[in-house]
């Protein structure tokens, strides 16, 4: 009663060893396996009956057979694997797509910033937005390759004036950053504002959006 | 255990099973005290039990003779009772309800007309059946191929594994960004007056440095004679908020007096 | 200036689909993802221009192409899949010397009246079982991903109620519940006492402790 239900199936001997059904197993255990396989790995699945050599000449047939397919078997450092083909990639990426991913609004008013104002400094970037920059955001955008330091102003604590690459232009099909959407309306903010030596931005009063 | 054979039935000494007389508890029945917790591990429980001496007995289950189930089904017990009574618990309850059973069964059952007779074993088969079934589905459930047993699902490497993919972003986005910082400013624009230049705890540090070194200042002293209306408010706001959090003590020594303000030293 | 970025590979455009291209991308899909596939995710490799019926057709193409392989494409509950075929389970067994566990008997019949008499609480299963159910029961079943807790019994403690899950069903390379074997009629239980029919966990007649 406490017997245990039986392997459905057992292997059959190898006495005679079939190098078709060494393939199809070979294949199996490959395609089973995400991991590279070794031939030691290999070997064990004919309990070490079958010698590298042979296994290296039926796993060269295998990747013969394959290459037409969109899924092709590699040797990698540590063994053999079934891998997909590059080509197969642009497919592949359709079933996953990552959630298009977006820059918080602290980066793409940083960038803004940056981008409007430069060259300036962190201070500048804090004082106009009205709250801290916190290093990450400039991280973000370094390693982009969208901004760079180009300088530092020569008051205490010499910091960085940060200003935009021409990568930044690159990604956003920009000849030059006079392509950036004109600001005429900010400017004229900026000016206001100036003069009332109040807040840095201030709109107009009729200036709704 | 004999005594359990004894003393369950003895006007009626012999127990038949399907007709032939039982004069013993089988041989095959018999477990060793010391294989109890095989005994234990063999069965699922009482009901696995049960239906393992209907099975093993070919008792007829709509008719199970319950002076026979529960005899062999005592002997087993009284097994598990010699040292691990705690283990038995389920077991001893089932005990009970076969022997609430047999009693009901050799009661007189006072019929009434209109009531259909109630055999007290009905729901002991019908749960023994319910458990059968599930007991014989869990033997199929085992034997459809498993994931991992039986099969390996494939999983070749994608070999360009997914680059991150980075944000992309527009110009019209740098606009919108200027836009949304132009708008917060507008709407922070009070708040941003206060907190710079009016900040009363700026103002509690200040008069805690005037306070340095001091046993005690003339509170007038506290305001500087070139503060603006908003200053000395907030320098007054700051000392209250310090006598408050008992930073600094106000004394005066009589109507009219001078007022002094010392900070409070911590020690 | 508006223009969006491109992706740095775009497939070929498939305005002439070419039968051979479209099985191997599914091919080479349906091997690298380890999840079954629905038809519906297969439509998204080819922007959902190909209909399910096409697809449906191509997948039984490759289905055939396979047949003679260790490996087979199959369809369970969720989609699908690539799988090795059970007769090339000995060899993969011995690349992984821990085997799977087999189930106990205890976890199994909490299995069984979970998928038949679905949902079911705890109390439920203790009910039929006869015995205690252990939390290390449930939780295996858990952790395999099979059962889940699908909502409570109004009953006072508010009791959890069980069910099977989609991966039970891909796990046993089924594709619905009513795939699961039929239960034994009571009635044909209540006969097999006549027969003197051996249960399967019991021992034969003849074994005798």
């Amino acid at each position: 009663m406490s017997a245990p239900l039986m392997p459905l199936n057992q292997p059959d001997p190898l006495d005679s060893p079939n190098p078709a059904k060494i393939r199809q197993i070979l294949e199996a255990a490959l395609l089973a396996v995400q991991d590279p396989l070794p031939i030691s790995e290999l070997r064990k699945l004919f309990n070490n009956e079958l010698s590298a050599a042979v296994l290296s000449k039926l796993l060269e047939e295998i990747r013969e057979k394959w290459s037409d397919s969109g899924v092709e078997l590699v040797t990698v450092a540590s063994g053999w694997r079934f891998q997909t083909k590059a080509d197969m990639q642009p497919y592949l990426d359709r079933l996953t797509p990552q959630k298009v991913p977006r820059y918080s609004r602290a980066v793409l008013e940083t960038l803004a910033i940056i981008a409007y104002r430069q060259p300036v400094t962190r201070g500048d970037i804090e004082e106009i937005r009205g709250v801290g920059v916190s290093s990450s955001v400039l991280r973000t955008l370094i390693a982009r390759g969208w901004i760079e330091a180009v300088g530092h102003r020569n008051v205490p604590g010499k910091p960085e004036l940060f200003a935009t690459t021409q990568h930044f232009l690159d990604d956003l099909n920009l000849r030059a950053l006079e392509e950036l959407p004109p600001l005429e309306e900010m400017k004229s903010l900026i000016e206001s504002s100036d003069k009332n030596q109040d807040l840095p931005f201030e709109e107009p009063e009729e200036s709704d959006h | 255990m004999n005594s359990v054979i004894d003393s369950v039935d003895t006007t009626h000494p012999i127990a038949k099973i399907c007709g032939e007389p039982l004069l013993e508890i089988p041989q095959d029945l018999y477990i060793p005290p010391d294989a109890l917790e095989i005994f234990l591990d063999t069965f699922q429980g009482p009901l696995d039990l049960l239906l393992y001496l209907i099975r093993k007995h070919n008792l007829e289950i709509l008719d199970i003779p319950m002076a026979e189930l529960t005899l062999q089904y005592m002997a087993y017990v009284e097994m598990m009772r010699v040292d691990q009574l705690e283990l038995a618990a389920e077991y001893l309850l089932m005990t009970a309800l076969l022997i609430e059973i047999k009693s009901c069964m050799l009661l007189p059952n006072p019929k009434t007309e209109t009531e259909q007779e109630h055999d007290p074993r009905a729901e002991l088969v019908r749960r023994l059946l319910e458990y059968e079934q599930m007991k014989k589905a869990a033997v199929r459930l085992n034997e459809l191929p498993q994931a991992e047993r039986d099969f390996s699902v494939i999983q070749v490497w994608i070999e360009q594994n997914a680059v991150a993919q980075l944000p992309n972003i527009h110009t019209d986005d740098l606009y919108h960004a200027w836009v949304a910082i132009l708008t917060r400013a507008k709407v922070n624009r009070h708040h941003q007056i206060k907190r710079e230049t009016l900040s009363v705890r700026a103002y509690m540090s200040q008069v805690l440095r005037d306070l340095r070194g001091h046993k005690q200042v003339k509170f007038y002293d506290l305001f500087s004679p070139a503060a603006t209306v908003a200053e000395v408010v907030v320098t007054f706001l700051a000392i209250l908020e310090l006598a408050k959090e008992l930073l600094l003590e106000i004394s005066q020594a009589n109507d009219s007096g001078i007022i002094y303000v010392c900070a409070i030293d911590a020690t």
